[in-house]
């Protein structure tokens, strides 16, 4: 029963689960850096699953398929820079009205394109390092993965290093933390977070392009089921720490797969308990530790030069 | 500068006209684009919405009936926000607090409590249950300032799926297979008004809304949250106990959104279904947002999104224009208003000059 | 007595190639054929729906279907409110003269003999029910499919996963659970729930069986051959016309309400899908069980509890 | 130093451009590098800059004088591409320049440090040197580090380049901050209030530096409120008042003239002729004699805290009615957590007697009991910036009658009790309705103390009280001190600055790494001894 196949797939499944969380995650981890807190990350997702999933399926390519959910993203996220940063509205009303006009659009092209035909992709080659990848079970399931997996790997490495190492890591610190101060010694502000935020979309929209081209293979209406406000979660939670974005989108890849696992070995828990368990043990851990998640002090806060 | 003493009461007047029309025209023009790419025709549908959302008694009695969770939930969120709290987590303490009002109601009608006294225990139960969902947020911010987008989304999750569980596992309805609560009859509902089908959780919503804006504007409590909120260090300063504050905004928010489910339960639903959410608070936080906090002004966009749904949801069926639709006009109608709203704000600025 | 029009409320849009397109392609069907009006109101969700109940009977219907559990508590109010007869879905006790009638999709026969064709068909010995919730007309026909599998062999190993709660749109999350449960062993894959079987016929399609073979996919309620990439075996298909058909008889008779209805293989409402991917032979020997079904020789009590369907499945292994 | 665009202007021009501002600065021939013409801007109810001309010459200390409110820091936003004029130019080495943002400012050679710090606390300070770098490089700390410490060095700057910027006493950011507009090598020099938190010997200091600078050719410009600051350091001085340039007075004259003809006319130019306000010279006079010791009202024993940059260590001390009893010292060597101790903002032990009772409870019960505290973080905590003028005014009493009844706000209350204390403590603001924020330091410092001088207050605790103030709230705050006391109230007075020790306290201790030495009587060998003492030449030895 616990068969290599079975592990493998159980394993290949939790990072699957886990890959959107992750891209999502990291992106928002970045805005949050720079000060915006990114509220329409669901619909930037939603836009991405489904822009790379007509993309790749009138294309046939999954890359163009990828590279299109990430544009969807972005353009989704030029609003909210337009709206939020430079001409700073509310973040969590256009956030949230993002969310609902990207669920609302989407849903209704699926209605218009595909509700007849519901075309599906085909699955995907994942990207094997040779050799390694042919070790018995280990092999499968760490070094071959969809590519996308991989970039998202390198992308957490190169955040970290770009926070810590590089004069962008410090600017975008300060734009998070101390806006006018960047501002006085020369930085641009707004310059700085509409970057950021457009990263973010990009991010969150190949995130919802992986969902649809590389896990489901299929778009139907409101897929991202929630995994952007998920993905705000841990971006918090990893305060500031890449790598912590990481463990945590797995942890809930994780958490997925076991529920299936269980099942399928008879073991029945309700659906519901074991998808409270990463919450709970959150919650469990911060009561206990109860250490401050520390935030950017602007986070949420627009940057008006010289305001009083 | 000149021309600003140049305008006159009436330019001044059709201008404010144009920061109330203007958007409502812009997303009108936006969404008609979108209905004739759907092949609809734009005036027809607007017609409808109109029609059913506001003047056919029906509707206006719909939008109305609506309006009563939201507004309670709206009420929480203005204490929370207006006192500095984030408050996200208003879908799991709706939820769960419906989920407990609904379990509970049904046993007292059997146990054959007079209808005023059972409404009166769900209500309570609504609004304890709310607010202790909250408690664990409110004391991770106050003890150790944690940040509370964090812990009310997280607990939001953790409702919504314990709801779920309750509903599956421990309220069952056993006279049914459909998984769900015991239902409250009709005639042990919130009553109606008049003799219309409007909820009297209208009543209850426009009553505590009102009365949190007096509280929030006019009252001592009500500055001393508002001075947390706008500065915690400057309220520290002053004496003010913060912590406790905190905690009590928290709890008054949260519990406030409990009403609401209980409200939505008790006056319109009379039980509840596993594996339903309807997500209300994350359509109610742009809404209170957009009224700049303030308690009059939140009723009219609540009445707005209400005869907007309700509207939009009718011709959507009537017109073959998919249900969607309606997303998507909301989400103009906040996007356009926060614009109109920011110009304002820059025109008043530039004038005080 | 007269009417001219009947209203059906689906919860999701009516193209859904399941059970929302099965009720308003019926409720269409259902109205042409007595000449009536029908007003489809789809994709409602699990809102509050009173307010389009009033208002399908304020624009004229003499007969809402509610065609989903979720509206039975509004449906059954406003009835009474307004005083139109309604049709509801599995809730049988609630009939009511002239007022309420139920139509239960008893789906456990044909799925029966779906289970029976799953077990006739796999390799691996391991087939697997996936559903993205646990509503009473998906646990019933999880129970048959499964005991029509061991009636075939009891040998046969059945896995059972549910994706997740209220994950009917979950496709990502269909695919996964789908590929778990066939890298678990299971060629064939029972698959019940709306937008997420697209995400299982999916996995199906670009997931091998464990033994290197073909994996299938057995859908419920609807048709999806239109869109077949050659893995979709069969179908458990509700064909609701001629209980609409009936139920607006039975209305114009003035006896409404006196009894309920139901889909049953007898006259084909319920029926396996033939596909042919299915062999002649096997196709045969299916055709025999239902003649036994239908001749009362081969009895399957429905259960509808998931209660049920977790004490089968780990019965099983 | 390069010749830019500008260069080709007719010096004509500029004549022009001054002469209307009668500045003569074109006299002396050489250019400004900076330049303003005509330079107007607007806010909310103020004109902030009003027609102002002027203009910056290499190898000058320039010293812009005003009251608060005057437009000084205003002129800097302009000159550093915060904020742009309504009217008028702004001119480098002769050309006008569009200054849109900071980035073009210090491109052209416009370093500033502001008065408020532009330092990310959450930030080392090397970090906050590399601030602004090219996006892409790598910075490197150590090399940076190093170059920090070495430019530290010259103008004896105290800057440790790995200390986390929230670990930093505000006096130290103040250094960080100068040391970093320093090393940007610009051609124009702005100090914002630059000495308002630093030590007597470190303003020393910094102004030695300033000229050492001015030398090189640089052009420094320098505001301050200390006139003393101004006529050492200064080359020329411009006085604004109201948004306008009243006059410069220009190095010869500056030269030919006593301190005392300077400052009289600096005074009479900072604030006219205006006979309802105080005479600001008046704190050089000394303060009436206090009513014979009155009753200890104020029994402070092993008072200690922990945690915080500096904790407390067992202070003790007495104060009487009547008294005002001065703690001097460096910035950051506690005193900011002895004035939150006593006024009940963080905890602490050892035991508290206010009028004989023992008080402990937090803020609201002390305040009751009679104490309050006059923060000097005034829009830290001070204020609510956002809340109208009334509101702050009250922000201490919410809940209490007269201003509310039955918990219920009585607005007409607060706002007549609002107006009285503007028109009594001379609150300059356009309306009770004014958010205080937009007020000048000086204003809402007087807010600050019209709200805690008012009311049972019997022992009044300032901090830094007359910090960023001009000499006209100096000597306005400094009255209202002495008055507090005049009428038997206990003062405990926090301040860096030992001339207003001097001048206002009737014995002063010396606080020291979170110590407290044995208070002096203020007679003539105070100055000396405390000045010993506070340098930490003989620190605690002789304690
Ligand atoms: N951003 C702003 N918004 C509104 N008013 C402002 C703003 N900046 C300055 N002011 C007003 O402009 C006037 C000049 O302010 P400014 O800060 O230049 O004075 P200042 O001379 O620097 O005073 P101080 O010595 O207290 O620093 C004041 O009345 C102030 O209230
Ligand atoms: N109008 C001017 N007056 C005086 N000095 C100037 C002027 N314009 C430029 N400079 C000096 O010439 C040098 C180069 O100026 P320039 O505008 O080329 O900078 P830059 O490097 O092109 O700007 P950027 O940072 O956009 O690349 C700077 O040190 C600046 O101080
Ligand atoms: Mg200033
Ligand atoms: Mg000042």
């Amino acid at each position: 029963m616990l068969s290599e196949t079975f592990l493998i797939t159980l394993f290949l499944g939790a990072v699957m689960a886990g890959m959107p969380l992750l891209l999502a995650g990291l992106g928002e981890q970045l805005s949050e850096r720079a000060g915006v807190l990114n509220i329409g990350l669901e619909g930037m997702m939603l836009a991405g699953a489904w822009a790379g999933f007509v993309a790749a399926w009138a294309s046939g390519s999954a890359g163009l398929g990828f590279l299109a959910g990430a544009g969807a993203g972005l353009v989704v996220a030029a609003f909210m820079a337009l709206f939020c940063v430079i001409m700073a509205l509310n973040q969590i009303v256009v956030g949230i009205a993002l969310v609902l006009a990207v669920q609302g659009l989407t849903a209704l092209l699926h209605f218009v394109q595909f509700s007849q035909s519901y075309p599906r992709l085909d699955g995907m080659q994942a990207w094997a390092v040779p050799g390694l990848s042919q070790i018995p079970l280990l092999g499968p399931m760490l070094f071959s993965h969809n590519p996308v997996v991989w970039l998202g790997l390198a992308l957490t490495a190169a955040m970290a290093f770009l926070y810590r190492q590089t004069n962008l890591g410090i600017a975008l610190q300060a734009a998070g933390d101390r806006p006018a101060a960047l501002d006085a010694l020369g930085g641009n502000v707004t310059r700085l977070r509409v970057l950021t935020v457009l990263t973010t979309g990009a991010l969150a929209g190949l995130g919802g392009a992986f969902m649809s081209v590389a896990v489901a293979g299929v778009f139907v209406p409101f897929m991202s089921h929630g995994n952007g406000f998920i993905a705000i979660v841990l971006a918090m939670l990893a305060r500031g720490r890449p790598l912590w974005v990481l463990g945590g989108a797995f942890l809930f890849g994780a958490s997925l797969s076991m529920t299936t696992a269980l099942q399928v070995v008879g073991v029945n828990v309700p659906v519901d308990v074991i998808q409270m368990l990463p919450f709970a043990m959150v919650m469990l851990v911060l009561v206990l530790a109860g250490r401050k998640a520390n935030l950017p002090a602007a986070l949420g806060e627009s940057f008006e030069r010289g305001a009083r | 500068m000149s021309e600003r003493f140049r305008t006159g009461a009436g330019r001044e007047l059709a201008i404010q006209a144009l920061f109330l029309i203007g958007p409502l025209l812009a997303v009108l023009i936006l969404g008609g684009l979108i209905l004739l790419a759907l092949g609809a025709n734009p005036f027809s549908y607007y017609a409808f919405v109109v029609e059913r959302g506001m003047l056919r008694p029906s509707g206006l009695e719909a939008t109305l009936t609506r309006m009563g969770p939201l507004l309670l939930i709206a009420s929480g969120l203005i204490i929370a926000f207006r006192a500095g709290v984030w408050n996200l987590g208003g879908d799991g303490q709706f939820l769960l607090a419906a989920v407990m009002a609904a379990a509970l109601a049904p046993l007292l009608h059997q146990a054959g409590w007079p209808v005023w006294l059972l409404l009166m225990a769900g209500l309570l139960t609504g609004a304890i249950t709310g607010a202790a969902w909250a408690v664990l947020p409110a004391l991770l911010r106050a003890r150790q300032g944690l940040n509370e987008i964090i812990t009310t989304l997280m607990m939001s999750f953790l409702g919504v799926s314990l709801a779920n569980l309750l509903v599956k596992l421990a309220f069952l309805d056993p006279t049914t297979t459909t998984p769900q609560t015991r239902t409250l009859p009709v005639e042990a509902r919130l009553p109606r008004l008049f003799d219309t089908t409007i909820s009297s959780g209208l009543l209850i919503g426009l009553v505590v809304v009102i009365l949190v804006h007096l509280m929030m504007t006019r009252t001592a409590f009500g500055l001393r949250l508002r001075v947390v909120g706008a500065n915690p260090r400057a309220a520290l300063h002053a004496g003010l106990a913060v912590p406790a504050l905190t905690i009590a905004v928290f709890a008054l928010s949260a519990g406030l959104v409990g009403l609401a489910g209980a409200v939505d339960v008790l006056g319109i639903q009379g039980n509840i279904r596993a594996d339903w959410n309807p997500a209300y608070s994350l359509s109610v936080v742009p809404l209170v947002f957009l009224a700049r906090l303030n308690g009059y002004g939140t009723i009219v966009y609540v009445f707005l999104f209400s005869a907007l749904s309700i509207g939009a949801e009718s011709a959507a069926r009537r017109l073959g224009v998919p249900g969607y639709f309606s997303l998507v006009i909301v989400a103009l109608m906040l996007i356009t208003f926060a614009l109109s709203d920011h110009f304002q704000k820059r025109r008043q600025r530039l004038s005080q000059i | 007595e007269e009417i001219d029009t009947i209203a059906i409320m689906a919860p999701e849009m009516g193209t859904d190639m399941g059970w929302n397109q099965q009720g308003v392609d019926a409720a269409r069907a259902a109205a042409a054929a007595a000449g009536l009006e029908v007003i489809v109101a789809e994709n409602l969700g699990y809102g509050d729906v009173r307010p389009v109940l009033r208002e399908l009977i304020e624009d004229g219907a003499d007969l809402v279907i509610g065609h989903a559990a979720g509206f039975n508590t509004a449906a059954l109010e406003i009835g009474e409110e307004m005083g139109v007869p309604i049709a509801i879905a599995d809730m049988p006790e609630k009939l009511s003269k002239g007022k309420v009638a139920d139509y239960t999709g008893t789906g456990s026969d044909g799925a029966w003999l779906a289970g029976r064709l799953a077990a006739k068909m796999t390799r691996t010995g391991i087939v697997g029910i996936v559903v993205s919730g646990e509503p009473p007309s998906w646990n019933n026909m999880s129970v048959a499919f499964a005991e029509g599998v061991r009636a075939e062999n009891p040998a046969i190993e059945v896995r059972y996963a549910v994706i997740g709660p209220a994950a009917y749109s979950d496709a990502a999350g269909g695919k996964r659970v789908a590929e778990t449960v066939i890298a678990s062993g299971a060629d064939i894959i029972f698959g019940q729930g709306n937008g997420s079987s697209f995400g299982m016929l999916q996995a199906v399609e670009t997931t091998p069986a464990t033994d290197g073979g073909k994996a299938w996919f057995i859908d419920v309620i609807g048709d999806k051959s239109s869109i077949d990439k050659g893995h979709l075996l069969s179908s458990v298909v509700w064909d609701l016309t001629p209980i609409y058909s009936a139920m607006i008889a039975d209305l114009q008779a003035g006896n409404y309400g006196t009894r309920n209805y139901d889909i049953s293989l007898a006259d084909d409402s319920l029926r396996l899908l033939k596909t042919d991917h299915i062999p002649a032979d096997v196709w045969a020997e299916l055709e025999a069980l239902k003649a036994d079904i239908v001749a009362g020789k081969i009895t399957i009590a429905p259960k509808y509890d998931a209660a049920s369907v977790h004490a089968l499945v780990r019965a099983v292994e | 130093m390069q010749t830019p665009p500008g260069a080709a202007l007719p010096p004509a021009d500029d004549r022009a451009g001054y002469g209307r501002a009668g500045s003569g600065v074109t006299g002396a021939g050489i250019r400004p590098v900076v330049a303003l013409q005509n330079v107007t801007r607007r806010f909310p109810g103020v004109l902030a800059s009003d027609a102002v001309s002027l203009g910056f010459l290499p190898g000058e200390v320039h010293v812009l004088l005003g009251e608060n409110g005057a437009g000084k820091s205003t002129l800097v936003a302009m000159l550093s591409g915060l904020q742009q004029p309504d009217a008028g130019q702004i001119l480098i080495d002769g050309a006008a320049v569009s200054l849109a943002a900071p980035r073009d400012a210090l491109r052209l050679g416009i370093g500033t440090v502001f008065q408020h710090s532009m330092l990310v606390p959450s930030l080392s300070v090397v970090d906050n040197f590399t601030l602004g770098g090219p996006w892409w490089q790598r910075p490197d700390r150590k090399a940076l580090a190093a170059r920090i410490q070495a430019a530290a060095a010259g103008p004896g700057l105290r800057v440790d380049p790995f200390a986390s910027v929230a670990s930093l006493s505000l006096g130290e950011r103040q250094q960080a901050e100068i040391l970093r507009a320093l090393m940007r090598g610009s051609r124009c020099l702005i100090l914002d209030e630059a000495t308002a938190m630093l030590t007597p010997q470190e303003a020393g200091a910094l102004g030695a530096l300033m000229r050492r600078l001015a030398a090189t050719g640089l052009a420094v410009v320098f505001i301050t409120h200390k006139l003393q600051e101004a006529l050492a350091f200064g080359d020329r001085i411009t006085v604004l008042r109201g948004g306008r340039n009243v006059g410069m007075i220009a190095p010869d004259v500056l030269q030919a003239r006593s301190g005392a003809e300077n400052t009289a006319h600096i005074v009479s130019l900072m604030f006219g002729e205006d006979s309802r306000r105080p005479d600001p010279l008046s704190h050089d006079l000394p303060r009436p004699a206090p009513p014979q010791k009155g009753p200890a009202l104020l029994k402070v024993a092993g008072l200690s805290t922990a945690g915080g940059p500096q904790p407390l260590r067992d202070i003790s001390f007495t104060l009487h009615a009547g008294e005002i009893f001065g703690i001097a010292g460096i910035d950051g060597n506690g005193q900011k957590a002895l004035a939150e101790a006593l006024a009940g903002q963080i905890p602490s032990t050892g035991t508290l007697h206010l009028g004989g009772a023992e008080i402990n409870g937090g803020v609201a019960a002390r305040r009751r009991a009679g104490l309050s505290y006059v923060t000097d973080d005034r829009l830290g905590e001070g204020i609510v910036a956002g809340f109208p003028v009334a509101t702050n005014l009250v922000l201490k009493e919410i809940g209490q009658p007269p201003f509310w009844r039955r918990g219920l706000v009585q607005s007409a209350t607060i706002a007549a009790a609002a107006r009285a204390l503007v028109q009594a403590f001379d609150i300059r603001t356009p309306d009770v309705t004014t958010p205080a924020g937009r007020l000048s330091g000086g204003n809402i410092q007087k807010v600050l103390l019209a709200r805690e001088l008012t009311g049972q207050a019997q022992v009044v605790i300032f901090a830094k009280p007359t910090y960023g103030l001009d000499l006209q709230n100096i000597t306005a705050i400094r009255a209202r001190i002495r008055e507090a006391a005049g009428h038997g109230k206990a003062v405990l007075l926090i301040s860096t600055d030992l001339d207003e020790l001097l001048e206002l306290s009737d014995r002063i201790a010396v606080i020291e790494r979170g110590r407290l030495s044995p208070p002096y009587p203020n007679d003539d060998t105070a100055r000396a001894a405390i000045t010993r003492l506070i340098s930490g030449a003989t620190g605690g030895a002789d304690v």
